[in-house]
C-alpha cells in the first residue's frame, strides 16, 4: 500500500450522536511496516517527571521513539502531552519554572546530562507548533534562517531552500514568490513552510505538536500526506487530539491520560498504554484507553 | 516497554558535551554583558541622582518644609503652599483631563469609523499632540485664557488647563491601548446580547480596561506634577503667603518653587531646593508605585 | 554692606492683622526677593491678607500691569515709552517708586592677581562689541597684564540687569560683544568665573558678597579713584556708573480703592531698610524714603 | 408542517408573518447625546492644534513681517537682544540638534539594551520590579535632572572623571543628561513592542537551534520593530522638547554649536528665558518667542509625520 | 422557480456519478423527526451575498432555518461560513467594510429592512463563539446581564439565573460559587455559561460558530447533549468544522465550498447543497459534497 492510498483511506466512520462508533478507525495497513518488537529509540524517555513550580504534570513516562517511525501521542487536554514534547528537545528550559526528572536518551545520551548544549539538542531535535508561526521575513528568509543561525556549512543556500521546499511539497506553490512575506501564504502553506524551515537544519527528529488543528481538512490532509513522506528520513513524534489522525499516519500510538489526585484535585499526566497504533485502536490492553478510543471517555 | 539502548552512535548523531554551550559563546555573553549595563547605567542614574540630591538636601528634609510659608528668610522657608498648590492644580488637571480623554479614546477607539478621513486626521492629531514640546502648551494656555479674558493667568485653573492639555494626548493614546487591550470577544459577546453600544462600553469594555487606564493616567500626572515649563509662561508664582483655597486662588507648584529658590543669592535657600527636590521625587515614586500596584494587581489574564 | 540677618520686628502701625484682600505682584525677577521679603513680613501683621509674587520679568510684569491685571509690577529699569503708551491707553495710572538700590558688582577668579580695580575704560575695552575677536586675553586689555584667555560671564539678555550693564559700560542698551555666556542664574556665573582663572562677571551686588570665597570683588575707577561697591557707596551715588536703583510700580486706582494694598505698599516702604536687608539689597537714602513717601501721600490726598 | 412562504426574488417589501415579533427598536436619545459628547471630546484635540497655530502665528507673523523668514532661517548669528540686532536662528537649530544627537546618542543603545534585557532575559518577577523603577527615571522632574548636570554630571562626571573640558554649561553635559531622562520612554515603549511579539516566534527559532541572542536580534527586534521606531521618534521628540535641563545646563550664549563641550542656546531654552525676560512684550526681540516656538512646533510636527509613516512601513501584524 | 425550491430540491435528477461511500457517517435516526419538506423558515437567507471591502466573500446563499430545529453549516476552511452565521443576525455591521446584500428574513420581515434596529435584532438571534468569551465578572452577573441591559421585565433575577443555568445544564456545577469569577471555570463550563448568558434574554434562534473547537472531546460531548436539549425550544444554526458532530446532532446540514476565481484567484463561498443531514452524508447529490465528506476533496 502506498501513502496515498493510506491517507485517503476513510476516516470517517459512523458516529451516530451519544452512540459509540461500532468499529474504531482501522490501521491494518501498518503493520507491513514496522513490527510489535520495540523500535531502535533514537530517542527515549526513561522515568521522565515534568513539574510546573511544585505541581506535578506527569509522571513516570517511559517510552521510546523508533527510528524513521511515526509516534503519535494522544489522550485528553491538559494529560501532559505537549509537557512530554517540550521535554524532548529542551524546549521545557524555556518554560518558567519548568523542571525536568529522568532522562531523555539520543542516541543513548541523556540530553539533560552534564555539557550538553540545549541549542545544540533543539537543531537535532526540531519542533513544529500547534499555530503556524513562521517569521515575519520573506519565504526564503524562513528557510534559510535555521541553516544561517546554527552556522552549517552550506554552498548554495539556493540550492538548500529549493531543495528543502521541494521536500516539504511547498516549492511547487512559492516558488515565484520567495521573497514575499511568508503572511501572505495560506494557514496550510505556512505550516508546511514551518516544517520546512525545521527540515532545513537536518534534524535527526521532529516533534510536532497539534500540527493541523488549526488547519482545515484539505490543508491537514496535506501536511498528514507530507508526513509519512518524511518518515522515510525523519523520527517524528506528534501530538493530535484527532484520533483519525493517529490511526491514519502514526506508527505507534501512546495513550496518555490525567489522573487526579483525590485530596488535591490535582491532575498528573500519566502514560497508560503504549504500543502498534492497530493495537491501541483495535484491541487496547487497558480499558481506559478503550473508553477514550470510542468516545465513552470520562 | 524501556529498552536500555546499545545503539552505536555516529559521531553526527553524537551531542557534544563539553559544556560548551552556544549560549555562552564569546559574543552572547559580551551581548548580554552590554544589556545588563544598559539597564545599570540607567538605575545607577537614578540612584546617584538621589542620592546626591539627598546630599544636598537632606539637612533641610524637615518639618519646615511641610509647614511653613515661603520667606526671604531661608531658616524659615518652607513649601507649604507649593505642596498645596501641587495637589491643587493636579487634582484640576485630573478632573479636566481624565474624562475628556477616556471620552475621546472612547469614541476612536468604540465608535470612530477608522476609515473616515476626519477620524484619521484626529488620530495622527493626537499622536502629533503627545509629541510637541510643553512650553507650547504654555504658550497655548496663555493664549487660551487670554481668549477667556481671564487677567490673571496664574490662578489654579489656569495651570490645571495647561497641564490638561499638556496630557491630553497622553491619556488619549494609554487609554486607547488599554481598551485595544480588550478582547474583541468581550464586545461581541454582550453587543450579541443586545446590548447597545453604549452599554457594551460602560458595563464590559471600560470596566475591563480600568487597570489599563489608570496606570496610563497616574503616569501621566506624574509627568504633569514635575512639570515646570508650561507653569512659567503663565507667570507663575515664586512667592504664595497663603493656601491656595480655590480654583481661582493663586499657586504655587513644588517644580516652580524649586526653581525660583535656585535663583537666590543664599546657599541655603539651594539646599531647601534639594530637599524640596527630594520630596517631589519622593511625591512621584509613590504615584508611580500605586500605577505598579494596580497593573500588577489587575492586570487579567483573558 | 547693610546686610543682617537676625529679624527685627516689623515697624510700622499694626491695626491688629484686620484687613483681609490680595496683592497681587509680578514682574523682575531681579527685584522679585524685595517683595517676597516684603509679604513675608506683612504677613506677621496681617495675616489676612494674601500676597502673591509672580516672576514674568519686568516687560511681563508691565504687559501685564498696564492691562490691569496686577496691583504692583517689580522692575529691574524705568518703563518704556511704549510700555507707557500701553498703561495710558489702557487707563491704567500708576506711581513709580525706587524701593532700594543695587550695584552690579565686577568680579575676577580669586587667583588674579593682576586687578584689584578696574577702570571704565577698561570695561569698556572688555566688554564692547569691537572687542568680539579681537580682546581675547588680559594682556590686550593692557599689556602689563598676563596672556591669560578672557572668559566672560554675565546676565542674561532678556533681563534688565543687562540692559543696565551694557548702557552703563558702552553706553547703548545690548551693545556688548556676543562672545560672552550669559545666564539667567547669578549663581552659575559666580560657578563660571570661580572656575575659570581668567574669568570675569558681573551680577548684582548680593551674589557677589555671598559668594566672596569664590569670587573677587573688583573696586571701579570712574576717573575719580577706585571705589569699592557698599551700601554705602552706592547710596551716595560715588559707586559710579554700576550703581542703579530698582523699582516698583504701582497701580493708583487700586492704591486708593484697595485697602489691602495700601496698606501693603505703606508697610513696603516704611519698612524697607528691614526689608532690603533680607533680600541682600540696599536700602533707600534717606532722600529716595522721602520722595517716595512723598509719591504715596499725594495718591491719596 | 407548515410550507415554506417563499419570495419572489426582487420583490419590494415583504410584510411581516403575522405575529411576527417586531424588529423596530425603542428610541435612545442618551445613546445619542453621549455618542455625540464622546465625538466632541475627540473633535477637541483638533481644537487644541488649532489652538497652537492661532497663538504662535499671530506674533510671528508680525515677526516675519519685520524680519524676512529666509533671513530667519539661514541666518548663523542670534543676537535679538543686541544693540547690533541679528535674527538668524541657526545657532539656536544647531544647539537644539547636538542636544538631541547626544541624547539619542545615549538613550537608544541604552534604552533599547535595557529594553532587550527587560523582555528576553529577566524572570518575569525581575522584570515586574526593575521596569516601573526604570520607569521612575522618566518621573523625575526635569528641574532636578538640570540642576543634576550642573552639579554633579559636568563638574563631577566630564571634568573630574572623564578629563572632559567641558565649562559650567555645555551642551555635552545638558545632552547626557536628556539622554538618561529619554531612556525610561525608549527602553518602556521598546519593551512593551518587544512583549507583544509573540512567543511563538521566539519558540520557532529556539527550536531551530538558535540562542537566545540570535533570537533576539533576528527574530524580535525585526518583528517589533515599529514599535521600537515609533518609541525613538518619541524620545526624539521629547528631546527636541525639553526645556529645563537645557534652560539651566546647556547656557544661554547664542552661538552655531559645532563642538558638544561648547555652550549653546536651544530653541527651548531661548523661549524660556525670553518669556519670563525683561523685554518689552509686543517687541520685536519678544515676537521671536513666537518664531521659534513656531520653528519649534513645525519641527516636531514633520518628525512625527515622518515617524507616523516609518512605523506604518514596519507594522507587522502577526 | 422559487429560492427555496433552489436549495431544498438540488439537482435531483442528475444521479451522483459514483456511488456514495459506505463509510458516510449515518444519521438515520433524525429521520423519525424532521422530513424531507421545507422546515418552517424562523429565519431565511433569500439570495444573500457579503462583501468584505470590494471583495465578494459569498455569493447568492437562499437558505431556510426551520424552526425548532439544528442547522449544520459545514464547509473547508475560508467558504463563507462564519461570514454566513454573522450576517443571521448583523453582527457583520461590526465588522469594518462588510457589507450584506439579499434578504435576511426573521419571521418574514427583513432584518435589514429599513427601521430595524440591529441591537433588537441580536437579543432575538443569539450568538455563541468559537472561544468561550465570559465577561470579566461573576457567573451570576455573566448571566443577568443580558436582561439587564436589555432591560427585560423579570420579577426575580436570582430565579432568572438559576432556571437559565439549570437549562443550560450548568446549575449543579456552578450553584455554590455564583459570585465567583466566570474565569475559574473550565473551558467547557465557560462555554455552557456563554449559551445560558444567550439563553437568558430568551432570543428565538441561536448562532453557535465552532463552540467546540477550543474544548476537549469531554467537554464537546456535553456542549452536543445541551444543544440537542435545547432544540426543542430554539432554532439553532452552528457552524462546525467537525463533521462527526453535523452528523451526530443536525437535523440539516448545508455544505459550503469555496469558488476560486480563475483569474484573479478570489475565492468565493457558494452554498453547494442544503438537505437532511442523512441525505447530506449518506447520499449527497453534489460530488463536491461527497468528497468533502469523504475526505478525497481537493
Ligand atoms: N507553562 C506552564 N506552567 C504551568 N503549568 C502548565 C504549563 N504548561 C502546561 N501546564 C499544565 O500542565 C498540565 C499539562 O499540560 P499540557 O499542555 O502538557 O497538556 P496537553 O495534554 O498538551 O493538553 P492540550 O491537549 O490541551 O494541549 C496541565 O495541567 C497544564 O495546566
Ligand atoms: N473581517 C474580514 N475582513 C475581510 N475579509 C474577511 C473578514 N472575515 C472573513 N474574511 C474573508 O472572507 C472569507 C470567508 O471567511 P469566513 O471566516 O467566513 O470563512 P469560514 O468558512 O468561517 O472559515 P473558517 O472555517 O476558517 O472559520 C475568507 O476569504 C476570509 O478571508
Ligand atoms: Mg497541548
Ligand atoms: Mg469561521
Amino acid at each position: 500500500m502506498n501513502p496515498t492510498d493510506r491517507t485517503l483511506e476513510p476516516s470517517v466512520k459512523e458516529a451516530p450522536a451519544h452512540a459509540a462508533p461500532t468499529t474504531a478507525p482501522s490501521a491494518r495497513w501498518r503493520e507491513e511496516r514496522v513490527t510489535k518488537d520495540a523500535p531502535t529509540p533514537v530517542l527515549e524517555c526513561v522515568d521522565v517527571d515534568v513539574r510546573y513550580g511544585g505541581f506535578v504534570a506527569v509522571r513516570d513516562v517511559s517510552l521510546p521513539f523508533g527510528h524513521n517511525e511515526i509516534t503519535a501521542l494522544i489522550g485528553p487536554s491538559g494529560c501532559g502531552k505537549s509537557t512530554i514534547l517540550r521535554s524532548l528537545n529542551r524546549m521545557n528550559d524555556l518554560v518558567d519554572g519548568a523542571r525536568v526528572d529522568g532522562k531523555v536518551q539520543y542516541w543513548g545520551q541523556d540530553i539533560y546530562g552534564p555539557g550538553v548544549d540545549p541549542i545544540e539538542v533543539r537543531r537535532r531535535i526540531g519542533m513544529v507548533f500547534q499555530k503556524p508561526n513562521p517569521f515575519p521575513k520573506s519565504i526564503y528568509d524562513n528557510v534559510a534562517y535555521g541553516p544561517r543561525v546554527t552556522g552549517m556549512d552550506v554552498d548554495s543556500m539556493d540550492d538548500l531552500v529549493e531543495q528543502t521546499l521541494r521536500r516539504a511539497a511547498l516549492w511547487d506553490e512559492v516558488k515565484d514568490k520567495l521573497k514575499q512575506s511568508a503572511y501572505g501564504l495560506s494557514g496550510g502553506q505556512q505550516q508546511r513552510l514551518c516544517i520546512a524551515r525545521t527540515i532545513a537544519v537536518e534534524p535527526d527528529v521532529i516533534l510536532m505538536d497539534e500540527p493541523c488543528s488549526a488547519l482545515d481538512p484539505i490543508a491537514t490532509l496535506r501536511i498528514e500526506e507530507l508526513m509519512v513522506e518524511l518518515r522515510d528520513r525523519y523520527t517524528i513524534v506528534i501530538v493530535t487530539h484527532n484520533m483519525q489522525q493517529a490511526a491514519r499516519i502514526a506508527d505507534r500510538t501512546a495513550f496518555f491520560t490525567a489522573d487526579v489526585d483525590e485530596t488535591s484535585g490535582d491532575r498528573t499526566g500519566v502514560l497508560v498504554e503504549f504500543d502498534l497504533t492497530s493495537k491501541i485502536f483495535e484491541n487496547p490492553s487497558d480499558s481506559r484507553t478503550e473508553d477514550y478510543i470510542t468516545g465513552r471517555f470520562g | 516497554m524501556t529498552t536500555t539502548t546499545t545503539t552505536t552512535t555516529t559521531p553526527h548523531q553524537r551531542l557534544a558535551t563539553d559544556g560548551r554551550s552556544r549560549e555562552r559563546n564569546p559574543r552572547s555573553v559580551i551581548f548580554l554583558v552590554a544589556l545588563w549595563l544598559s539597564l545599570f547605567i540607567a538605575l545607577l542614574t537614578l540612584l546617584t541622582l538621589i542620592v546626591s540630591t539627598f546630599i544636598d538636601g537632606a539637612g533641610r528634609l524637615d518639618s519646615r518644609l511641610f509647614t511653613e510659608f515661603p520667606s526671604s528668610r531661608p531658616q524659615q522657608a518652607g513649601a507649604r503652599p507649593a505642596i498645596l498648590g501641587s495637589l491643587w492644580v493636579i487634582g484640576t488637571t485630573a478632573v479636566l483631563a481624565i474624562p475628556l480623554g477616556i471620552a475621546a479614546a472612547v469614541h476612536l477607539e468604540e465608535f470612530a469609523d477608522r476609515h473616515s478621513r476626519f477620524n484619521r486626521f484626529v488620530e495622527v492629531n493626537i499622536q502629533n499632540l503627545a509629541a510637541i514640546p510643553s512650553i507650547i502648551y504654555g504658550m497655548l494656555a496663555v493664549g487660551f485664557l487670554g481668549l477667556l479674558g481671564v487677567a490673571n493667568k496664574n490662578i489654579v485653573i489656569g495651570g490645571a488647563v495647561a497641564l490638561a492639555l499638556l496630557i491630553l494626548p497622553v491619556v488619549i493614546i494609554s487609554t486607547r491601548e488599554a481598551l485595544r487591550a480588550v478582547p474583541r470577544e468581550l464586545r461581541q459577546g454582550s453587543l450579541a446580547l443586545g446590548a447597545t453600544g453604549l452599554q457594551t462600553t460602560w458595563r464590559i469594555t471600560l470596566p475591563a480596561a480600568i487597570p489599563g487606564i489608570s496606570t496610563g493616567t497616574i503616569l501621566a500626572l506624574s509627568r504633569a506634577l514635575g512639570e515646570a515649563a508650561p507653569l512659567l509662561l503663565l507667570g507663575a508664582l515664586v512667592f504664595v503667603s497663603f493656601d491656595p483655597n480655590g480654583l481661582l486662588s493663586g499657586f504655587t507648584t513644588m517644580p516652580i518653587q524649586i526653581f525660583g529658590w535656585t535663583n537666590n543669592p543664599q546657599a541655603e535657600f539651594r539646599e531647601l531646593a534639594a530637599a524640596a527636590s527630594l520630596l517631589l521625587v519622593g511625591i512621584l515614586l509613590a504615584m508611580n508605585a500605586l500605577a505598579i500596584v494596580i497593573r500588577n494587581r489587575y492586570q487579567r489574564r483573558w | 554692606g547693610g546686610q543682617d540677618n537676625t529679624s527685627a520686628a516689623p515697624s510700622g502701625e499694626s491695626d491688629g492683622g484686620s484687613l483681609s484682600g490680595q496683592v497681587v505682584i509680578d514682574g523682575s525677577s531681579t527685584v522679585e526677593p524685595l517683595s517676597s521679603a516684603a509679604a513675608t513680613l506683612f504677613r506677621d501683621v496681617e495675616p489676612g491678607v494674601n500676597v502673591t509674587v509672580a516672576t514674568s520679568g519686568t516687560g511681563g510684569g508691565f504687559k501685564r500691569f498696564c492691562a490691569d491685571e496686577t496691583d504692583i509690577s517689580d522692575a529691574s529699569r524705568p518703563i518704556k515709552d511704549e510700555e507707557a503708551a500701553e498703561c495710558e491707553a489702557n487707563g491704567v495710572e500708576y506711581t513709580e517708586i525706587v524701593i532700594a538700590n543695587d550695584g552690579l558688582s565686577v568680579v575676577v577668579n580669586p587667583e588674579n592677581d593682576w586687578i584689584d580695580c578696574i577702570t571704565v575704560e577698561q570695561l569698556g575695552t572688555i566688554w564692547s562689541p569691537e572687542s568680539e575677536g579681537t580682546v581675547m586675553s588680559w594682556a590686550d586689555v593692557d599689556p602689563s597684564f598676563p596672556d591669560e584667555p578672557l572668559e566672560l560671564y554675565g546676565a542674561g539678555t532678556d533681563s534688565g540687569t543687562f540692559d543696565y550693564f551694557t548702557d552703563a559700560v558702552n553706553g547703548e542698551e545690548g551693545a556688548v560683544r556676543t562672545d560672552y555666556t550669559p545666564s539667567e542664574d547669578d549663581n552659575l556665573t559666580v560657578q563660571g568665573v570661580s572656575g575659570a582663572v581668567g574669568g570675569m562677571g558681573f551680577f548684582g551686588l548680593s551674589y557677589a558678597e555671598e559668594n566672596a570665597d569664590s569670587v573677587k570683588l573688583l573696586e571701579v575707577d570712574n576717573g575719580a579713584g577706585c571705589v569699592s561697591p557698599t551700601s554705602e557707596t552706592v547710596q551716595d551715588g560715588s559707586y559710579e556708573p554700576l550703581g542703579r536703583p530698582l523699582f516698583i510700580y504701582v497701580n493708583n486706582a487700586k492704591y486708593a480703592e484697595n485697602a489691602a494694598l495700601r496698606a501693603f505698599v505703606d508697610f513696603y516702604l516704611e519698612n524697607e531698610e528691614q526689608i532690603a536687608a533680607d533680600a541682600l539689597f540696599i536700602d533707600l537714602t534717606e532722600e529716595q524714603a522721602k520722595t517716595a513717601q512723598d509719591e504715596l501721600a499725594s495718591l491719596v490726598g | 408542517m407548515t410550507t415554506l412562504r417563499t419570495t419572489p426574488a426582487g420583490a419590494a417589501t415583504t410584510p411581516p408573518l403575522p405575529g411576527a415579533p417586531s424588529l423596530t427598536g425603542r428610541p435612545r436619545p442618551l445613546e445619542t447625546v453621549v455618542r455625540w459628547i464622546l465625538r466632541a471630546a475627540a473633535a477637541l484635540s483638533v481644537v487644541i492644534t488649532i489652538g497652537i497655530v492661532i497663538s504662535l502665528l499671530g506674533p510671528a507673523l508680525a515677526f516675519f513681517r519685520e524680519v524676512p523668514v529666509l533671513d530667519f532661517l539661514t541666518g548663523t548669528r542670534w543676537a535679538p537682544q543686541f544693540a547690533d540686532k541679528s535674527f538668524g536662528v541657526l545657532p539656536l537649530v544647531t544647539a537644539t540638534a547636538w542636544t538631541t544627537f547626544i541624547a539619542l546618542l545615549v538613550a537608544v543603545p541604552f534604552g533599547l539594551g535595557a529594553a532587550i534585557y527587560l523582555a528576553e532575559y529577566a524572570r518575569p518577577g525581575v522584570r515586574r520590579t526593575l521596569k516601573p523603577i526604570l520607569e521612575l527615571l522618566a518621573g523625575v522632574p526635569t528641574v532636578v535632572f538640570g540642576f543634576f548636570a550642573l552639579s554633579f554630571v559636568a563638574p563631577v562626571l566630564l571634568r573630574g572623571l572623564l578629563g572632559i573640558q567641558v565649562g559650567t554649561f555645555s551642551i555635552l553635559a545638558a545632552g547626557l543628561v536628556m539622554g538618561f531622562m529619554i531612556i525610561p520612554t525608549i527602553a518602556s515603549l521598546s519593551e512593551d513592542a518587544m512583549t507583544a511579539v509573540p512567543q511563538a516566534l521566539r519558540q520557532g527559532s529556539a527550536a531551530l537551534g538558535a540562542n537566545r541572542m540570535q533570537t533576539t536580534l533576528r527574530v524580535v527586534l525585526p518583528a517589533a520593530l515599529s514599535g521600537i521606531v515609533a518609541a525613538v521618534v518619541l524620545g526624539i521628540s521629547r528631546a527636541i522638547g525639553e526645556t529645563m535641563i537645557v534652560a539651566i545646563a546647556a547656557g544661554a550664549r547664542p552661538q552655531m554649536v559645532t563642538d558638544p563641550t561648547m555652550e549653546g542656546a536651544t530653541m527651548t531654552g531661548f523661549i524660556a528665558r525670553m518669556a519670563l525676560g525683561d523685554s518689552r512684550i509686543g517687541s520685536l526681540q519678544y515676537n521671536t518667542l513666537f518664531a521659534v516656538g513656531l520653528l519649534l512646533f513645525v519641527l516636531t510636527l514633520a518628525v512625527n509625520l515622518v515617524a507616523i509613516q516609518l512605523v506604518r512601513r514596519f507594522r507587522q501584524e502577526y
